[in-house]
Formats: structure tokens, C-alpha cells, sequence
């Protein structure tokens, strides 16, 4: 296992203090495994709270800041945070004007902010919940656990952080975070495993020649395995299971090509001509587009596509000033 | 069983769950993440760090209770608040009574068993510890009915989970990580319905004095 | 090989495509190989050009905005750009005031320079060169090719490039720009080799147990193959290299933890935090942090450090605001 | 030699370079990083493709001046300019004589040398081309000096090349990249080195009339 680390049981903390040398403008509590804004709580302010599991850096503690989150929750890799984590988070950003708690859709991550969202209340936080829910990949049901949260997640907590810090009240927030996530639809590829440190050895096995189609952020398998392709055949299959789901012709999206994290840059940006050409070639305009490793799996090779269906509303909060350490322009 | 009962079903379940972690985990990489004997593991370390904060003589609730809160505080993924509300409604049904007899614990399983039904929105079939769970306390009271001792019914609890357990096997996962997978999760156990017979093992070995 | 690719001869036209299409504020020539500001050339600045060869992106052409590079001319993998490119993105660049060479210091880079240099001239530009050489882990001496150029290279197209967007003459440009280089040592360390799409197979072979010290950017081995340390042991190793060719002990700096390629975010912060444990340790104050991938080798795992001792003229002008793909604050 | 034959020349380089391209590579993958095959069939790919542009009736000085030119604009790293300015300074040496003699490719194949050293500034034993260029040019020097003619004398330069080639072997690297590795450069031939003599076989070939 080549892990630039020191005890497995470790790296969480161990990142956080990296996290917290790194970036003054936050307050990071390494035990408590909370990143807070530093000019937390603004009072009159609607509070952003998101977490997860670690393992998918930059996302959360790299988009706090401002115009995004005010704090972020890191569990264990792949493993969703625990309430106490999340209650200490919603309390430290609440400015009175109540919190919206940005969920990624996995069981685990619903059960623990639902459980924090619960406590926070019995100390009088108001609290919003958004469960993020863009992943294409995952035949959708009521009667299952439904899609995962992947990609849509960053600009969720973009857009609604942008309007949260125009002064907009809890339910406004809360309904432009859903608004972002029922336009936006993604799908990942795999081009290798990833490798948790606490287990030592890749999640899956996956021959030189194969990907997975539509995996999941945290190395689960996907919709199937195929014979590896070229990158335009990788980034077709992505955009043509978005578009089956949420037609895509002539309207004007955000777009991110996504790094998993073992995919170098130069690639990502092959899938990036990839994905212009297909949208160009498919009628929809690209507004404004982002490459590089947001949402990651640790080393895992490939890349996920999202695209979001915008609105001059929604477009205007994304090109809006923000400032963490992943996501940064206008100041 | 007295307090100091429970809190050896406790330690016998932190136990039994950390031998197995490798096994949990193994099974939770085919259909989930990987990660189930972790979790498990370290969420009954910190019930059983929790449990040996607790007086000599806490009544049989409290246990539970306590535990239960150690597992939420601790454990994180979609098992810490299920095994958690579980021990934690089990130990409010208990109450104060320093004693629980065979027809208070079966109360106790009940309501666990409520507690993840309604916390997890899963049923019977979907694929989840609910499958080896439900069966199990089924059984414990259809036993307590016949007028079993302790050990006699929370055999058959235990029997009725391992059938549970194998039955989830052939079954389609509609809930947790594994219904992402849709029918590749076929042909697989559910590492949470492992794990929940280990936990009813644990109360077994107790109630046969060998906790 | 688990490449996101399509031709591996087409991989550098290819990712070309993808950077004009995600970021309107560059003008790229995929055919010529150029990528220029979309506002040059600007007149009475001096241009700033860089390049090099391919796969340490975003170095060269995620630094071409506001405040650093005029241009970037990206050779094939790993193989520095030729003349014509050079020329090309010189010419098209000065506004006037001549323009900066920035090279990095490898034989291929530096020849292929001064040939465009000579022929630029013809054409009436007046250039200046600085060649980076921040790499402690090759002995240097005036026999041999001399040091390498690696992360320095950032820290000067960032602090010069401030400088010219003032208005600075070509002399005082060029003299920060050595400033900088002078001021600047680096180590890096491999965890795994990479791979050239051209070649198809690693560059060398390593043991999943072994670490490469010293390591270069275009996976050319370093001082030596040892057993994988922790991230402390490899942190340690690279600020003990740094420290002993240029002693840090009382001095402010710039800190560089940088990402090879294939190592997780979540794990170059663990470096990170070693990093400032260490420089604390041994009375350095770090004044400003980057962590990230800025200048990699494909997917190699592993982590390069870079130390710049600040003066105040330097710290003032490496927080001067930034507007490129890869690097930006202030606007 | 008149023009046809250089650009006879130039096309058989340009084979024998991409049939040794894996060679090449592999030599300098032990000591550089891996691209030198792939640089000079690059390189003289475009040569052809310049030398292909030229009327029938081209003087040979122009002929490698085209093919240097080519050869400095589309290889990149450090083989480019070295082997382009090599062409263009022997190109230039010939001035517009249309036939070149014995004699007249010594001052060609000298001038070739001395724009290698100049612009790579490396001397003999630095391990790089020039190991096996500068005793080919002294050994092809020697060998019309005593009266040889063409073929005798480029064959004695091919012998001298493949000498200097295998004496890189236990140098340690000063120029170029494999400086780089100071000692662990030792045992292994310079890639630039081969290319060389790959190079001068060409014009070998040409002289017996095999090009
Ligand atoms: N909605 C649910 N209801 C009941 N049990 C569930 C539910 N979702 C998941 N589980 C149980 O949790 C187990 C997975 O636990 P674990 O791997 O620790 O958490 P995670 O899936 O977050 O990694 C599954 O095997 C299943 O038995
Ligand atoms: N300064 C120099 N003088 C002469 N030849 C050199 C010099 N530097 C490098 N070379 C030659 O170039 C060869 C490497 O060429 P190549 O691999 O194509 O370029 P790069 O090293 O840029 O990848 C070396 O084997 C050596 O023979
Ligand atoms: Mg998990
Ligand atoms: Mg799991
Ligand atoms: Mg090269
Ligand atoms: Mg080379």
C-alpha cells in the first residue's frame, strides 16, 4: 500500500492539523473532527453544515469558507460522521438564523444528521436538511435507499452558501439547495480501485484493461463492468446516462469534469474536450465549466461528470465571490 | 439478569464482533464499502468504555441506554444509529427494574426491533440486519410462550437469526449501500444481519453463564 | 495501463482542447501548441512565458492569467517544447517592454529556450532568461548539467509575474525572478512510478514497500531507493535535505506541499501537518501555505516539498492578486 | 556525394532510428526518462518530410540545413537542437558545392561536432553523443589522411563511434540528464551515444551505395 501516512487509525486527525496549518481562515478542532469558518457564527446568517466520510478531499473542510460552508464534519474515510460531530458543528455556526445541513444520500449520512438534526433542535437550532441525490448510476425507487450523492454536492453548497451569505432566511437556502440538486445529474468511472488505509488493500479488483461504469464515490461497484475505452467512449457513456435521465438539448449547464483522484490533470482535461464536444454536438450551451479533483476517492482512478441545469438565478449565485481553500474567485 | 448481566452481554458482544471484524468487513466489501467490521468493532469498544463508567449497581436500563448513546456518539455509518437506537429503546423499555425476567426481555428485544424499523424505514426482505433480527425476536417470544427458560429461548432467538441471516443471501438489497448495486447484490449475506447474530450469540453465551 | 485518453500521440492537442473550452480567459492554439492570455499582449508589460514538457500540469498552462504567466508552451510528456512553439507564444506576448523566459533547468528545456531566445531577438524582442535549479536532491557543480528545476518554478511565475503586472521594467522582473530561485529549495519523494501514455509502461520499477528519495518530476530516479517511511519519516527527510543546503532556522517562508499526481488530497495534508510540526520545531516561521497538486508527474504517488525564504518585497508580492485556472485570490 | 545522396542519407537515419526506437528508449529510461527513441524518430520523421519538400536538383549543403532546421522545430529536448544544429552547421559548411568529396565531408562532419560542443558544451568522457561523434570524426580525419576513400573512411568512423559508444558505459554522467544520477549513471551506455552511431551507419550505408 503506497499511503503517505503515518498510524491508519490516524489520518483524520493527522489531516486536520495539516488542514489547519495550511489555512488560517479556519477554526479546525482535530479531536472533535470539526472545521469551522473562523468568523463563525455571522450573526443573522443563515449556517451551511456538511460531512461525510473523509476520503473525497477537497469536499467538505475544502469549501468552507466564505460563500460556501460555514463548517464541514470529516468521519472516518468512507465512513459518515457521528452526531456528536455534527451537533457541535450546527451549534458553532448558528447565528439565529437557523442551519441547512447538506447530506450526501447514503444511509449511513442521513441516519447520523438526522440524529444531530434532533439534539440540535432540543437546543433550540432550527434546523433544514437537503439530501443530495444526483447519482445517474443508481436505478432510483421509493423503495430502496434511492440514488447516491456525488457530484451535485459542490454546487449545492455553492449556490445555497452564495445566497446564504446574501442574508436569503433558512427556507429560501434550503429550496435553492434542492432546486440545484433536482437539476443535476451525474456519473462516475472507474479506471482502478482505491484503497482504504484502514483495510490495506484495494476495495475491488479490477483487471489493467476493465473500468466501472457508474461507481460510486467510496469505491463501491458500479452498474457494470466493461472493457476500458478511450476517453471520448468514457466520457459518451457518462453524458448519454445523464441525458436518458434529464434531457440535456438546449439548455445551458454547469458543467464539472471531475478527477477521482489517481487520474492526473492532463487527462482530466482530455475528458473535458471530450464532454465540450458531446454537450456542443448535443445542442446545450456550456455556461461555465470546472475541471480538476473535487469529489475524489482517494487514489482511485477516472472521472465523474456532473452537469447542472441552470437558471440566470442559479448562474448568478455561481459566479457570486467565494473563498475557501478548493473554490476560490471574486476576492 | 441484573445489571452486571448486561453489561457482560456487552463486553461478550465487543468481543465476538472484534474476532469476527475481518469476516464483516470481507462480506460488507462485496455489496457495501468495506468498512462493517470497523465500525462494529469500534462502536462496541466505546459501549463497553461506556458500560465501565458505570456503578456496580446500575440497573439493566441503564446499560443499555448508555451503551446505546456510545455507539451513536462513536460508531458513525448507517449501522452506529441503528445498533445504537436499538440498545437505546431496549434499555428505555426496561425501565428501572433491577431484574429482567424472560418476558422483560422479550419487551426489550421488541422494542430495539422497532427502533431500527422505524429509524432504517426497512421491512423484511429488503436485505438488512432486519432480516435476521426480526425473525429472531419472533422466535424468543413464540419460545417465552411455550413457558422457555432464558437460555432455551434466546436459542431459538439466536437459531431463528442464523436462518435469517442465510436467507438474506438470495434476496436483492432495496435498502443501505448494497440496493446500489441492484441485482449484483445477489448471491451475497448481509454483513449487518452477521453482525446482528454475533450480538444475539453474545446474550446467549450470557444467558448460559458462560459471558 | 489505465489511461483517460485517446491517441496517446493526440494526448497534448487533446487535453488543449479541453483548457480552451473550460477557461475563456485563454487563447490556445492546440495545432501550435501555445496557450496566451486572451488580453495580451498588454502594452508596456513585460510578457512572462514559461513551458516545458508535458504532465506536470496545471505547471505550465494553469498558470497563464492575471498576475503570472503570458503565456505557456507545453511540449510532448515530459519532453521539453520546441523552438517554433516558443517563438511563437514570445512574439505573441510582447507588448514592448520584452519579455521573461522562465525555464526550468534540464538540458531539453534550456536548449530548446535559447535557440527561441536567439531567434525571438531576430525578430526585435528583446528576452531575458531564468533558469530554476531548486532541486537539492541533485549534487550540483559547474561540470555538470547543474540542479534541476521542480517547485521553485511556481513560486517564481507567481512572485515575477506579480511584479511585471506593475509595470516593473524586464531587468527588474527577471532580477525577482532569480531572487526567487536563489531563495528556493525543494525534495521530492516517489511512492510509485508513472506512466507516459507514448511508452505505455512505468518509467521504472519500485517495490510497493520502497520509496525513491529525491525523486524528479519526470519520474527520473533520485539519490536513492529505500524502504516507505511514514509521512513524517518522508516530510523529515525532504526539510532535512532543504535545510541542509540552504539552513532555514530563524528565517519566514513559503511552503510548498506538493502532490505528485496519485496521492490523495486527504494524504498530502498529512504531510502538511508534518511539515509545519517540523519547520516549528526548528524555529522557521511559515508565513503562507499551498497544498496540492501544482506541480506533478502524471499519476506518481508522492509528495515534493518546496521552501522559499520570504523577504517582505517577496511576501507582498506572492499575496498580490492572482487570475489563472490553477492559482487565484484577490480577484 | 551529391544532393540525392544526403537526402538519401537523411531517409536511411530516419530507418534505422525508428527500427532502434525501443532501444533508444529503453537506454535512456535506465538513465534519463525513457523518450530518446521516440524523440529522434520524431525528429527525423520531419526531416524526411523536409528533405522530401526539396527540388531534385538541391545542392547537399541545403539538404541538411532542411532536415536540421526540421529536426530543431519538431523534436524537442535535448537530442533536438544538438542533432538539428549538428545538420544545419555540416549543412552550412558545404556552402553550394554539388558534389562533395572525401575531404569536403571531413570539414562537414567537423563542423557537425563543433556545433555539438558548442551549444551542449559537453567535452569527451562527459558520457553524451559527443563520446562517440568526436573520435569518429578524428577516426574519419585519419582514415582520408592516409588516403581512403568514402566508404573506407566512414566505416573506420563507424568502428571509432561504436568504441566511444561502449566506453560510455563506466563514465559517470556530467551533462544531460543522467547527471542527474552522479554515480548510479555508471554501467550504462549513453543513449545519445547509440543514436550516434545509428547516425553515421546511415551515411555508411549511403557511401557503399546500400542507402
Ligand atoms: N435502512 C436500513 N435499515 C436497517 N439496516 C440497514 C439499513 N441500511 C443499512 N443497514 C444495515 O447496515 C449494514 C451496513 O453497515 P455499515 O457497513 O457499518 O455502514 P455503511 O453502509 O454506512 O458503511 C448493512 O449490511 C445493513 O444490514
Ligand atoms: N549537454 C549535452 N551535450 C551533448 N549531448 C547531450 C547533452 N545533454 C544531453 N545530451 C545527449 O542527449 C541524449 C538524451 O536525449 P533525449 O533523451 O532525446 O533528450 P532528453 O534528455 O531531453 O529527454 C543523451 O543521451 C546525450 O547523449
Ligand atoms: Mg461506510
Ligand atoms: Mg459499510
Ligand atoms: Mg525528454
Ligand atoms: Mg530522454
Amino acid at each position: 500500500m503506497r499511503k503517505l501516512i503515518n498510524d491508519p487509525a490516524e489520518v483524520v486527525p493527522d489531516a486536520l492539523r495539516g488542514l489547519a496549518a495550511a489555512h488560517p481562515g479556519l477554526r479546525v478542532d482535530p479531536e472533535a473532527r470539526v472545521v469551522v469558518r473562523a468568523d463563525a457564527p455571522r450573526s443573522g446568517k443563515v449556517g451551511l453544515v456538511s460531512g461525510g466520510g473523509s476520503g473525497h478531499e477537497p469536499l467538505h473542510a475544502g469549501f468552507v469558507g466564505y460563500g460556501m460552508l460555514d463548517a464541514a464534519c470529516p468521519g472516518e474515510v468512507f465512513t459518515s460522521p457521528v452526531p456528536d460531530q455534527i451537533v457541535a458543528a450546527t451549534t458553532a455556526v448558528h447565528g439565529g438564523a437557523g442551519v441547512l445541513h447538506v447530506v450526501k444520500n447514503y444511509t449511513g449520512d442521513v441516519l447520523n444528521f438526522r440524529m444531530a438534526a434532533e439534539l440540535a433542535e432540543d437546543e433550540d437550532v432550527e434546523v433544514a436538511t437537503v439530501v443530495v441525490d444526483d447519482d445517474v448510476a443508481v436505478e432510483d425507487s421509493t423503495y430502496t435507499a434511492g440514488r447516491r450523492g456525488t457530484g451535485a454536492t459542490l454546487f449545492v453548497e455553492k449556490i445555497a452558501g452564495a445566497l446564504a451569505e446574501e442574508g436569503a432566511p433558512l427556507d429560501a437556502v434550503a429550496a435553492v439547495a434542492r432546486e440545484v440538486n433536482d437539476r443535476t445529474r451525474s456519473f462516475g468511472v472507474a479506471l482502478s480501485a482505491c484503497t482504504v488505509p484502514a483495510a490495506g488493500r484495494p476495495t475491488f479488483q479490477m483487471a489493467e484493461d476493465e473500468m466501472e461504469l457508474g461507481v460510486g464515490i467510496h469505491g463501491e461497484p458500479g452498474r457494470k463492468r466493461v472493457r476500458a475505452g478511450t476517453a471520448t467512449e468514457i466520457v459518451e457513456a457518462a453524458l448519454t446516462a445523464v441525458d436518458a435521465d434529464m434531457s440535456l438539448a438546449g439548455s445551458e449547464v454547469l458543467l464539472l469534469v471531475n478527477g477521482m483522484g489517481g487520474t492526473p490533470l492532463l487527462e482530466q482535461y482530455v475528458a473535458c474536450g471530450a464532454a465540450a464536444e458531446w454537450l456542443a454536438g448535443h445542442g446545450v450551451t456550456v455556461a461555465r465549466t470546472l475541471v480538476g479533483p473535487f469529489v475524489t476517492s482517494l487514489e482511485m482512478a477516472g472521472c465523474m461528470i456532473s452537469v447542472c441545469r441552470l437558471t440566470p438565478d442559479l448562474l448568478r449565485l455561481w459566479d457570486a465571490p467565494v473563498e475557501t481553500p478548493a473554490l476560490r474567485w471574486g476576492r | 439478569m441484573n445489571g452486571a448481566d448486561f453489561s457482560a452481554w456487552i463486553r461478550r458482544a465487543a468481543e465476538l464482533v472484534t474476532a469476527d471484524a475481518e469476516r464483516l468487513t470481507t462480506l460488507d466489501a462485496a455489496i457495501g464499502d468495506g468498512d462493517h467490521g470497523h465500525n462494529m468493532a469500534r462502536g462496541f469498544a466505546a459501549a463497553v468504555a461506556a458500560v465501565d463508567e458505570l456503578p456496580e449497581d446500575v440497573v439493566p436500563g441503564r446499560v443499555l441506554v448508555a451503551a446505546g448513546r456510545a455507539i451513536v456518539s462513536k460508531t458513525g455509518g448507517a449501522s452506529g444509529p441503528l445498533y445504537g437506537t436499538a440498545l437505546r429503546r431496549a434499555g428505555k423499555a426496561l425501565g428501572d427494574v433491577a431484574d429482567v425476567d424472560v418476558t422483560g426481555l422479550a419487551g426489550a428485544l421488541q422494542a430495539a426491533l422497532d427502533g431500527v424499523r422505524e429509524l432504517g424505514k426497512a421491512v423484511e426482505g429488503d436485505k438488512t440486519m432486519v432480516d435476521a433480527l426480526a425473525p429472531a425476536v419472533a422466535a424468543y417470544e413464540a419460545a417465552v410462550e411455550n413457558g422457555a427458560d432464558l437460555a432455551t429461548a434466546m436459542q431459538a432467538a439466536v437459531d431463528a437469526g442464523e436462518t435469517g441471516l442465510e436467507a438474506t443471501a438470495p434476496l436483492e438489497a432495496r435498502k443501505g449501500r448494497a440496493s446500489y448495486l441492484g441485482p449484483r447484490s445477489v448471491g451475497h449475506l448481509d454483513p449487518g444481519a452477521a453482525s446482528t447474530v454475533l450480538v444475539l450469540l453474545a446474550l446467549l453465551d450470557v444467558a448460559r453463564g458462560e459471558g
